[in-house]
Parts: C-alpha cells; structure tokens; sequence
C-alpha cells in the first residue's frame, strides 16, 4: 500500500520543494513591498525626501526603536510580552552614566556593563514569568514601573552627561566607515539584526524561542526544560534593551532617566506590523526590521510634507492599517 | 521472553473529585505487545502518563527490567528508556517534521549553533527506516491529523526506548496505515524491548497484541493471553456485559427523497468534481483512505472551506453556504474529527461545551440564558452517552479523550439538525460507548435526520451505512449500496488512482487530467 | 533628592506641592529650591505631579490625596485651573491657604500665584533670533506640547512677537515633540531636510532644546541660529561651544523658594500680594559665566 | 449497567456540586484578599488613609480607567486587546463637547450621542478585526493613533469647557443620594459593572464572549457567526469609552484633547490584575474592578504615606507583582 502511494507522494513532495522555495524568495521580496510603495510615494510627494542625507536620516532614527524590537521579537515569538523595554531603557542608559561617569569606568567595561545590567533585568522577568509563573504582562508590566523608578533614584532625577567620557557618541554618532557619512548606529542595528537573526533561525536558543511559542506544552513533554530557555529568552531580549540604552545616551550624550515611556508600544508595534503573531510561534527579524522601518519612514515623510502635526497620527493609523491589510491579502494568495 | 521488562504494583492516584488510578497493576514482558484496553475513563491514559513522567503517582511501585523507579520529568522518563505516544498530539505546529522529530536532541555545530543539514538527513533516514511517507521540511500544524500521529510515531521510536507506549495510535488512522504501525511495531519488538498498546478497536488488538490487561474504572481487572481470548470476553471483561458486534445497518430503504443534493464540488486543495445525494432518514457512510478529501467535503458543505465550484441543493432549493453559521441556519452541521482543535472549549465547562451550538435557539429568552434548561439538557446527554465526568462544572480539558469526544457529539444531539456531518464519530471511544452511539444515530436516522458519517474504520461503516460513498484523491469512485458494500470492494474504489494510472481512469471512465462524471 | 519629597525636616508647617510635573528637570528645579527654603525656615514640603502634562486627572487624584493629609498650605501649579475649582473650594473650605505658581489659576482662591511670564519670554527668545539671522529668512519651531497652558505660551509668546516685529521672517509650523529629545531630534532632521534654506530654529523646553541641537550637529548643517529655553548642562554645554546661539531661562529654583516663602507666609496670617513675579533671562555666551546668571541656570 | 453506576455518579456529582460551589464562594471572598491586605496596611500606616472622604476619593479616582477597563475586559475574554481606549476616551470627551457646546444639543441627547459615538469606534475596531482580519493589536494601534489625532483636530487642540452646559459636571461630582457626599461617577460605575457582570454571564453576548476567546474555530464550527459576534463584542466595549469620555469630561468640566494617552495600558493592567488572561476564555468584571482597585489604593496610600515619588514606583511594580504571586498560589490552593 505503501508502496503504491509512495511516487505520486515523492513528486508532490519534490515540487513542493522547489514551489516552496520560489514562493519562499517571492515572499521575502515582497515583504518590502508596503515599504517600498511609501517609500516610492514620498520620493514622488517631496523633493526633499528622497537624498541620502534622509535616507541616513531615516535609518539612524530606527536604531533605537529598532534595538528595542528585535531584542522583543524573541519574547514575542516565544508567546511572551516585554512592557519594561521602554523605561529598562532610561534605565540602562542611567547605569552607563554610574558605570562611565559616576564609577568612572572606562569604556571597554562600562558598555558592557551596561548592557549586561539589561540583561539582568530581563533574567528578573524571565524569572518572574518562568519559575513564578506570573503572566508576561504584569511581570514586566511592574518591571517597568520599578524601572521608571529606579532611573530616577539612581540619577538623582538629573542627566547624566558623558562629556567626560571620550569615544561615548561616537558609538552612535560617529562614522567607522572613513570618509562616508554613515552613523555608526546604524552599522550597530545592522550588526545586532543580523547575529539576532542567525540566532533566531540557526541556533538552539531561536529554535526553542519558537518551540515554545508555538506549543509550551507539547515542548516541554519532549524533555526539553521550558522553565531555563524562557529565562535564558527573556534574559537575551534583556542585552538589546540595554543596548538600547547605551545608543540613546550616547547619541544624546546623556543618560535622559525620565525617557522611555511609550517606547514599548512602539517597539511592539513594530514587531507585529513585520508579521509577528502576538500569539507566538511565528515571526523574523528582516520582518521586525520592515516594521520599524515602516514606522520610521511615515513618522519621517509626513514631517518633511509638512502635514499639519494632528493630522499625522491620523494618516499614520490609516496607512498601518492599510498597510497591514494588504500584506495579509498578499500572503494569503501566494500561500 | 518470559521475564518482566515493566512492572507496576498497587498504584492510586487521585485527581480532585476524581478517584483516577486504585491498586493498579500491570506487568510487561520482555519482547511482547501488551495491549491495555478499558471503557473511556477507565484509567489507562493516567497510568501511561505516570510512567512518562507527566504526573506523579500518589502511591506505588515501579520497576524498569527489575529496577525501581520513578520518572521524575518527561525527560528522565525518556533517559530510562520509555518512550510515549501520547493520546492527544504533543507538536509544534509551527515548526517542520524534522525539527519535531528531534526537538531537544538537535545535532548541533558547536554548543549553540543548529546543524539543519545533518538534521534533514538523520530524519530522512529515519523515516526511510521506518518506512514513513512524510516530507521532513513539511510544516507540522499543516499536516492531516493522520500525518501528524506518523510524526509522533517517528519521533517515539527516534529515542530508540525499551518500552514503547503508544496511547491510541490508530485512533486517526486508517487500515492501511494501521497496517504500516503494525509491522514498525513487530520490527521494534524484540528481546529487551516492550510495547504497551492501548486501543478501542479490537480487531487491531487481535492481530498485534501478544496479552491483553483489561483495566475498569481505574481498577485492574484481568490479563488474557491474546491466542486464547475471544473478543467477546475481552469486552464483556471491559464493559461488564455482552456486545452484539456482528449487527448489520437498520432501515435501509432505498425509497427516500433526497434531501441535499451536491453536484461538482470542487476545491482549490483537492476536491474534484464531487457528486451525491444524501436521503431523508439515511445514514451515508463515506469511505476512503487518509487524504482522500472526506474531511474536505464535510468542511465544504458547511462552508468552513472556500468552494472553487459545485452546487449544494437543500430540499430542491440551491443554496449558498458562505460560513457555519449559514450553514447551521439551514440546518447542516459538522462534527470536525480533530475534537480538541475544532471541537471544544477546552478550558470550559462540560455545560457550557454542550450548551453551545444550541444556546441561541434552545436555551435563550429575550438575549439571556436560560441555565435551568441547558443545565437539564447537559445532564440528559451525559446520562444518555455515560460521558464519564464528576459534575457537569468539570472542565473539558479534564476528561478523558472518549469522553471529550462524546461531550462534541453532545453538543451536535443538542442542536437538533436536519443534515448532519459526522467526521470520525467514534475517535477513541470504547467499544460498549461507541454501540450506544451507532444506536443513537440509529435513532436519529429513524426520526428522518439526514447523517453523513466519514469514518476510517471499515467495520463501522459497513455496521453503519445505509449506502457507503467511496472516495479517492478528491473524487468520488463509487457509490454503493448496503447489499452490494463489502471490505474488498470498498478497498478497491479506494485504491483506485485514475492521475496516474490510466487503467484506473478507464474503468471511472475519465480522462486523465479533466474532470469528468464517475 | 532621593531621601525623598518630605524633604526639609522638623515639626514646622506641612506645605503640600502639587506641579504640572515631575521627572523634568525644570520641575526638578522647582522641587530643589522648594527644599532648600523649607529646609532653611523649618517647614516640610511634599513635591508631586503628573506623568505628562496632559494628565489632567491624574493631578486632580494627586491634589484630593495632598488635601487629605491636611497641610497648612497647598503649591499648586494648575494643568487646567477650571478642573481644579472643586478641590480649591475644598482647599478654602478647610481653611488650607493656596499658592498658585507657574501659571495663573482662575480662580480668587488662591492667595497669591508665583509665575514667570511665559509669553514674554517666548517673545524674548523671538527678539534675539530676529536680531542674530537679520530680520528676514525662514524659522521653526520645536514645541514640547500643543495642549498645555506652557507649551501653547511658548508658542504664542514666539509667533505673536515675530508677526508684529519681524515682517521679513516666514515662520514655518509649529511642530511639537513631546519634551522627548530622541523625538525631537527626528524632528528637526526632518525639518532641515525640507528646508534647504531654514536659517533658525527655536526649542520651546529643555527636552526639545537638547533634541534640536542633536538634530543640527547630525545633519552637519551649519548656518541654523538655535535658541532654546530653559537650562541644564547640554543647552549650557552648546551655547558655550556656540552650537546654540542662546536661551531663554525662568528661575525655578527661585520659584520654588518663592512658593515656600508665599506658603510660610500665608500660614503666618501676613499679607501677600497678588502675583509675585519670578523673573526670566535670556543668556548666551557672552554671560553664561556672568555670576548672576550662573545662579539662575541650573544643570 | 447503567442502572447499576448511577447512585455512584450521582453522589459522585453531588459531592462535587457542593465541593464545587463552597470553594467558588471561597474563592469570590478570598479574590478580595490582596486588596483587603493592602487596605488594612495603609489604614495601620498613615493616620490619614482610613476615613470616609479619602475611600470615596479612592473611589471616585478609579470610576475612568474601571470604566474602560469592565469595557475592554469583554475584548480580552474574547482574546482580543483594545489599545484605543486610551485616546478614543480624549475624542470621546471631545465629542461630547462638540455635541454639547458647539452644537448645542440638549444633555439627554448629546450625552447618549457620546456614548454611542464611543460604540462606533468599537464598530470600527471589531470590523477591522472580524472582517478584515487585522490583528487585534494593531488595528486598535491604528485607532489609538486616529483617535489621538482626531481628538485634536475636532477640538483645535485646546480644551472644551462645559461651563455653559447645566448639570453636566454633575453627572459625575454631584451627589445623587441627598445628604450623602458620595458621588454620582462612583455610583455610575457600580451600576455599569453590575450591568457588564450580568452580561457577560447570563446573556448569549457574555456566553459567546467566552466561546470566542476559548477557542474561536471550535465556536465557529458550531454553527455561530464568529465576525458578527465580535464585531458585536468591540463596539459593546466601545460604548464604554464613550461613557469614561463622559465621566471624564464631567469630572474635569472640560474635554482634555491630549489627555488619554497611557490609560489604555492601566485599564488593560486592571483587567490583567484582576485575573483575566491575555489569551482569552477566562475571566470577569467583580475581578477588574478588584485590579481597578488595587491600583487605586495603592497610588492613593503611597502618595498619603508622602513616599517619594520616584519610589513609589518602585513599590507599585513590585507591590503588583506580590499581589499577583500570592493571588496565584492561592487559586492553586483552593483548586
Ligand atoms: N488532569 C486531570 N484532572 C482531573 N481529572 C482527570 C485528569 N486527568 C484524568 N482525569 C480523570 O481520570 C479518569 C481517567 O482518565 P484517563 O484519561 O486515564 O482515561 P482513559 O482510560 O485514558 O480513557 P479514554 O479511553 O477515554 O482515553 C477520568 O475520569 C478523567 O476524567
Ligand atoms: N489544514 C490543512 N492544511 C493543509 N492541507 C490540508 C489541511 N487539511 C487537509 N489538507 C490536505 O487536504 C487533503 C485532504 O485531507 P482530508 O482531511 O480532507 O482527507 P480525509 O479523506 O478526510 O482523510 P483523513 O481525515 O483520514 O486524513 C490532505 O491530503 C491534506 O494534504
Ligand atoms: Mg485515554
Ligand atoms: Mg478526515
């Protein structure tokens, strides 16, 4: 019987194969398509939106929602939440301003350090979620609050400045590339969405992520301790918040503690407009990446068209939706 | 041959307000299939979860080839050697075959990083070795409910246990594919090896098992060599009473109008040209092997899929069924066979789950619910179906697999249609409760209910139908009737291929490539 | 400072403050002179307020809990005054005297309001960057808030003072940024890209400032005179490397020394006045040492 | 056979009828636990928590975000999210102003008026999530950013005073009761939560909010019109948002355009709080209003103990978190 069946079954198998793979491509490709259709209208609508000074522009004003958001597709596709990333953020930026400043650390340890103190933060939700079993939300919704708090206490209510701290911007603002106006932001988002994304897609880690997101349970019975790789994914997701907070303060030259509220529902924005299921199981980085650019991109060209401020937001909500909406109609017929 | 591989003595185990497990044993030998049979709720789903680590045992004792234990986590369950195949599917619907297969074991290029080649290749293997037709890259929520239980069996026999437990394997199952479990079952079965089977089919039994243990509302009853034991005692041990198993379909007549006609369904997925009237008061029985686009057509009907083309017509009137809930007004409804994705709500009362198609046309006055009355009806099914449940406040997810299914087939009695679609009625349910169910259809064919019921198992079909639709690849091959129905002749309209076997077109009288009238 | 709002000590009159804010420095500032004169004469202060200044009911919870506590005295600084109208009767109802600053509150309640001019201020910064790009050219502004009594002050006192005074000078629209620096700096490369020829841009906050400067620095564009408002170490930092040609500056610490003052006084039974006016200075390099500003800035 | 199992079922049933119905009075008194804790602290620690005025005032400040909260506690059971109620209350504020002030319309017209406006916000909502499919998240995203900037536009960003509409202010600070001091916004959100209780459990809206949430494709396959019902479910919890623009507005006498912004995320964490999941299927209205609640007192009693205010967000995120824990081990219990 089996026999019988098995030809007809290895040809459809074999074509699908290679469908899959076209259609696969196609899709990526295709992903860009909303961005690229804004994109290409206010190149037309503007004359002064499409010049690579904007371009960078753009980019550069993606590197911190950006950071913010792959860390959180992790949590996201592993059927979890992160509120804390907003004011984890003000808060990892106070820290690099007591490890640099206050401290006096030099820089090779005092980055680190901060970023490190992110990902303690987010080893505390993953405890929180993992071992206490306390619902994503809240666990990070409290972080959050602590976190805002926190950012105050620890700076004194006051900016920190780094002007004493040689080499801190130019992390963000400098150019490594010599010779080309190219921020070094940018080339860290490009940097980080790329190890995030092999992570998410080739390692033991981005392979559990999705696991878990897509049936806690079920991976749990096949042995696999669900309790350490949430901690271990939330912990991660924690090294990208406080990445983030290096990059603002050091674009800002400053550690702002009363920043970073309302970061999060961006930052989350982004992630599901790029095709992640807030539900888990389901999501990449490139689609991260394309959401935040989407957002960049509208908040930037309704700027430079000089739409009247109050009348953004509303453009801004409809072209998301329409957005959103036509690249569910594409997916759905080319699956 | 003879000595003990498992051992399981004076286990209890208690859930609250359910008494699960009372001094139960069970003894498996070294190189045998023991099979484990029980009405639903019986126990033998706890039992199975007390040796893979899921649940811990209030007491008793265990031993592994003379051994105590006690698995402590599905891990260390698997560590020592047992492997399950859990009754409920235990996937990741989001990730491929491969990627299931060897969750937690994935070959890997340094400590961190995946190596997806060797992956592919070592479940291509594997799956070759046990001669299971599935695309390792196949996305596993994508698969037929058939296709996914061959990836648990894969993944099972992937740890290379000593004892094997498979929990209603063949529940999703046809008789080709059960005769694939099979022969991996007597490959894997060998000196030091061991396989606990659990099944409601007896036949399957009969032909696997080497003995039998018959466990009853959570007590052992008794072990029975396979070679010595009827069938009829195995079950009159099960269910404490004799079962007629050779009744034959009631009130076939073939002079009833036909009450929904459909004419060239077709479906972008698979469906071709289907064709068939269904009569009032008439059970239609259709049969076909996995993929063969039953589920497809029930769907279709109700409009839960997407028609490309055909006609559906409702009493001589042609009508358009957009969504279930059309459907549902017209009086069409569809028992899905995937209950635990399709059929219930898990985490919601046995009262609610059977209340809730029905709750707007029974059991509501001006917009609120009527509690009495949908209480009253929830507590006739689970009298009437002996859906085994402490209270009807129970939570769904709670009950044993039979008994989730019977709580579906409530909620389908309770809405009280004219067309029903019945997808695998019986999935898991014991043999005493799946005669009270033929019964009951019985029943509501002779009030001049109108039942479609796809199932896998030929016995119940031919037990069942008052004419059989046989399907294959998304056509219909043949309609037959009662008199003329048979295991060989439905096998064969099942088998036939007409895309590629232009003998078997000829015989539909197709061509090849177009669709045309069977 | 972190040991904490009650600051000041001892058993001398509990002043309950209530502002339009919290986490900014320019509230912080009010907050640290309102300490320091408390400290001085003996009184206890409490210092709170909303998130953002919109949060107009959740300052209406803050002041009903203050009034809870039964001060001798209440600092309000009032998001909407006619909100407030109820819980000021109450205020007066239990004999609680109130101290209006910031901004006016429309009411006869309170017993005096401790206020800078906003407008005027605003209008102070218009004058000087008229004078430093010559009268004529295009300008922006980068607003902390469209909906709130500072932001729209700020606003107006700039575009009132530039259509009566500057004939030559296009305005663009007013775009607001929240008070978040990242945000604003977004902002103003938008701005700078759609307009080659911008030749000013004014920042009506600190938050703004410090995103209008970073804005300017990253799109390397040189020839935009910035004016800002308000102080702190980055604006101080930019105007004296001559990124910022210079600033409008309120005294809040002054303001909240002031307040406390009104408060001790108005406890004492004495007289006050009907407004007391703290002042406002413009500063650029040319005085940003000058002792008397340097006091007033903070950082 | 049958005959021979029934006594034991039927004791069997009836044991665990009466089980069942002591442990869910037990539950229902003991969900009040944390927040009695809470009370009974902040009554032993500041002399002036615990007095008639400061409990209505604790009242009164959870009337908002309990109002939006009972409302999006429907959308969470079905399984959805509602980030418009935040600014969709600002433009329903404003809207009862344009009703009232500019139009001039009578108060037992231009106040329903608002209300309903709020509804068909929630229309819209529920037929870009039903109809076309947009994910929950970002279809409300997209209305939260419309409302945001409508609310501006509608009132040309100041504030509308209702100081010419009589009796306006009064459906919130008046005193329905004569000679109680207890204000009608309080009474108005015990007779919504009493009305939302008995809907969401007696009424086929309630029962199909339930159904949605717990398993939408096995509730459609039954036979009910999933989208009509949701659509239903959102413009439902929209009537609610019109009624906190009300209350607001009442309260402050004036529609704050700007106002709103971050009440979405309160009114979610109430419901959260309170025991509803974020998954669907599962919760109710008395455990909101108790999440309500504890927020509320908990600002009220850090801000009467004169706790720094940078610290008491701290306290807030770490009290939520031990309220939440506790609250959890004690269910675990009792089931
Ligand atoms: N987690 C649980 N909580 C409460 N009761 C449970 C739980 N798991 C099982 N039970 C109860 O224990 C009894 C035995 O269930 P079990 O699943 O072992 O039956 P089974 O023999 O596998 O039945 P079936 O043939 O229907 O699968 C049933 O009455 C069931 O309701
Ligand atoms: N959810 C799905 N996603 C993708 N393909 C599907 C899905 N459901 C069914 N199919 C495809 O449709 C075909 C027909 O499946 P269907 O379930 O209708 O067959 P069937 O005759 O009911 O067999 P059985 O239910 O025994 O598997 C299958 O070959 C399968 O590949
Ligand atoms: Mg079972
Ligand atoms: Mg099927």
């Amino acid at each position: 019987m089996t026999a019988v069946k098995a030809p007809a079954r290895d040809r459809a198998q074999a074509s699908g194969g290679i469908a899959a793979a076209v259609k696969g491509r196609l899709q990526q490709l295709l992903a860009f398509a909303s961005l690229i259709v804004i994109y290409a209208f206010f190149s037309f609508a503007s004359p002064f939106f499409f010049s690579y000074g904007n371009f960078t522009a753009i980019l550069f004003s993606t590197v911190v929602i950006g950071t913010l958001a792959i860390g959180t597709t992790f949590v996201i596709i592993a059927g979890g939440i992160d509120l804390s990333i907003g004011t984890g953020m003000a808060l990892c930026a106070v820290m690099s301003g007591v490890f640099l400043v206050k401290l006096g650390l030099p820089l090779w340890l005092g980055v680190p350090a901060a970023i490190l103190f992110g990902g303690v933060m987010g080893l505390v939700n993953g405890i929180n979620v993992a071992l206490l079993k306390i619902p994503p939300f809240i666990a990070t919704l409290a972080m959050m609050l602590v976190a805002e708090g926190l950012a105050l206490v620890l700076s004194d209510s006051t900016p920190i400045y780094f002007n004493d701290v040689p080499g801190y911007t130019d992390i963000s603002t400098g150019n490594l590339i010599p010779g080309v106006n190219f921020p070094n932001a940018v080339l860290v988002l490009l940097a980080i969405a790329l190890i995030a994304g092999v992570l998410l897609t080739k390692s033991v880690l981005g392979r559990y992520t999705y696991s878990i997101g897509s049936n806690e349970e079920a991976t749990s019975l096949s042995g696999i301790d669900v309790r350490k790789w949430k901690i271990a994914i939330y912990a991660f997701a924690g090294l990208f918040i406080g990445l983030a907070g290096v990059m603002i303060s050091a674009r800002l030259g400053s550690a702002q503690p009363a920043t970073g509220m309302g970061y999060e529902l961006q930052a989350i924005a982004a992630v599901v407009i790029g095709g992640t299921s807030l539900s888990g199981g389901k999501g990449s980085i490139v689609g991260t990446l394309i959401g935040a650019l989407i957002i960049s991109v509208l908040n930037n060209g309704l700027q430079i068209m000089s739409i009247p401020q109050e009348w953004q937001n509303v453009i801004l909500g409809c072209v998301i939706l329409v957005a959103v909406y036509t690249d569910r109609i594409r997916k759905k017929e080319t699956t | 041959m003879t000595e003990p591989l498992l051992e399981v003595e004076g286990v209890d185990k208690s859930f609250p307000g359910v008494r699960a497990l009372h001094d139960m044993r069970l003894e498996l030998r070294s190189g045998e299939v023991l099979a484990l049979v029980g009405e639903n709720g019986a126990g033998k789903s706890t039992l199975m979860k007390l040796l893979s680590g899921i649940h811990t045992a209030d007491t008793g004792r265990f031993r592994l080839g003379g051994e105590p234990f006690e698995a402590a986590s599905p891990r260390h369950a698997l560590e020592l050697g047992i492997s399950i195949i859990h009754q409920e599917f235990n996937l990741v619907p989001h990730l491929t075959v491969a990627q299931n297969v060897f969750i937690g074991r994935e070959p890997r290029r340094g400590r961190l990083l995946l190596d997806e080649r060797r992956l592919g290749a070592d479940t291509a293997a594997l799956l070759e070795r046990l001669h299971l037709p599935l695309d390792p890259k196949a996305v596993v929520g994508e698969l037929t409910v058939a296709n996914q239980q061959m990836v648990e069996i894969a993944k099972a026999l992937s740890y290379e246990p000593r004892v094997l437990i498979m929990d209603e394997p063949t529940a999703a199952l046809n008789e080709a594919e059960v005769e694939t479990l099979h022969e991996l079952i007597r490959r894997f079965v060998r000196p030091g090896t061991g396989v606990i089977y659990i099944s409601h089919r007896m036949e399957e039994i009969k032909r696997i098992a080497d003995r039998v243990t018959v466990i009853r509302d959570g007590e052992y009853i008794d072990t029975l060599d396979m070679a010595s034991a009827s069938t009829p005692e195995i079950i009159a041990l099960m269910v404490g009473r004799a079962i007629d198993t050779g009744a034959k379909p009631e009130n076939v007549r073939p002079d009833r109008d036909v009450v929904l006609s459909v004419e060239g369904l077709s479906t972008k997925a698979l469906l071709k040209d289907v064709s068939f009237d269904l009569r009032e008061g008439e059970i239609l029985g259709f049969a076909g092997l996995m993929g063969a686009g039953r589920t497809e057509v029930g769907r279709a009907l109700v409009g839960a899929d997407r028609l490309d083309g055909g006609t559906i017509t409702l009493r001589g009137k042609r009508i358009r069924v957009a969504n279930p809930a059309e459907a549902a007004r017209h009086g069409i409804g569809y028992l899905s066979e995937d209950r635990k994705r399709f059929g219930l709500l898990l985490e919601q009362d046995v009262r609610a789950n059977i209340a809730l198609g029905a709750l707007r046309d029974q059991f509501t006055s001006a917009g609120f619910v009527r509690d009495r009355a949908a209480r009253e009806k929830a507590r006739e099914y689970v009298g009437t179906l002996r859906i085994k449940t402490p209270s009807l406040e129970q939570t769904v997810k709670h009950l044993s697999g039979g008994n989730q299914q019977k709580v579906v087939i409530a909620k389908w009695l309770a809405k009280d249609c004219d067309v029903l679609v019945f997808d695998e009625p019986t999935r898991g349910i014991d043999v005493g409760a799946k005669e009270e169910i033929y019964q009951l259809l019985n029943e509501l064919a002779a009030q001049g209910k109108s039942i479609i019921m796809i199932s896998s198992e030929l016995p119940e079909i031919l037990r069942m139908s008052h004419r059989v639709v046989v399907m294959s690849e998304g056509r219909v091959t043949r309609v037959l009737d009662a008199a003329e129905a048979g295991q060989e002749n439905i096998m064969h309209f099942a088998t036939l291929r007409p895309d590629e076997n232009p003998a078997d077109a000829a015989e539909l009288g197709i061509e090849v490539g177009k669709a045309g009238q069977p | 400072g972190s040991d904490g709002g009650s600051g000041g000590g001892g058993d001398g009159p509990f002043i309950a403050i209530v502002s339009k804010g919290f986490q900014h420095q320019f509230w912080q500032a009010v907050k640290k002179g309102a300490e320091q004169e408390a400290a001085e004469r003996g009184a206890r202060v409490t210092f709170v307020g909303p998130a953002t200044e919109q949060d107009v009911e959740e300052q209406m919870n803050m002041l009903t809990n203050e009034l809870a506590k039964s001060p001798q005295a209440v600092g309000f600084a009032a998001l909407d005054s006619r909100a407030a109208a109820p819980l000021l009767q109450q205020a007066q109802s239990q004999n609680i005297p109130v101290i209006a600053f910031d901004s006016g509150v429309d009411s006869d309640i309170p017993v005096t309001t401790v206020a800078t001019d906003n407008k005027a201020a605003a209008a102070e910064a218009a004058k000087h960057l008229s004078e430093q790009i010559g009268g004529k050219g295009k300008v922006a502004l980068v607003v902390h808030d469209q909906t709130s009594r500072s932001g729209i002050d700020r606003r107006d006192g700039f575009l009132e003072w530039m259509k009566q005074n500057a004939p030559g000078i296009t305005v663009l629209q007013p775009q607001y940024g929240g008070g978040d620096q990242l945000e604003s700096a977004n902002i103003t490369k938008s701005i700078l890209s759609a307009n080659p020829d911008l030749k000013g841009i004014y920042a009506s906050n600190e938050g703004s400032a410090i995103g209008v400067i970073k804005g300017v620095q990253e799109s390397g564009r040189k020839g935009v005179t910035v004016v800002g408002f308000d102080s702190g170490k980055a604006q101080i930092d930019a105007i004296r490397s001559g990124v910022m040609a210079g600033a409008v500056t309120q005294d809040p610490i002054d303001m909240g020394r002031q307040l406390v003052d009104s408060a001790i006084k108005a406890i004492d039974g004495e007289q006050l006045p009907k407004t007391i006016d703290t002042n406002y200075y413009w500063y650029d390099k040319s005085n940003v040492d000058d002792p008397k500003i340097k006091a007033v800035l903070y950082q």
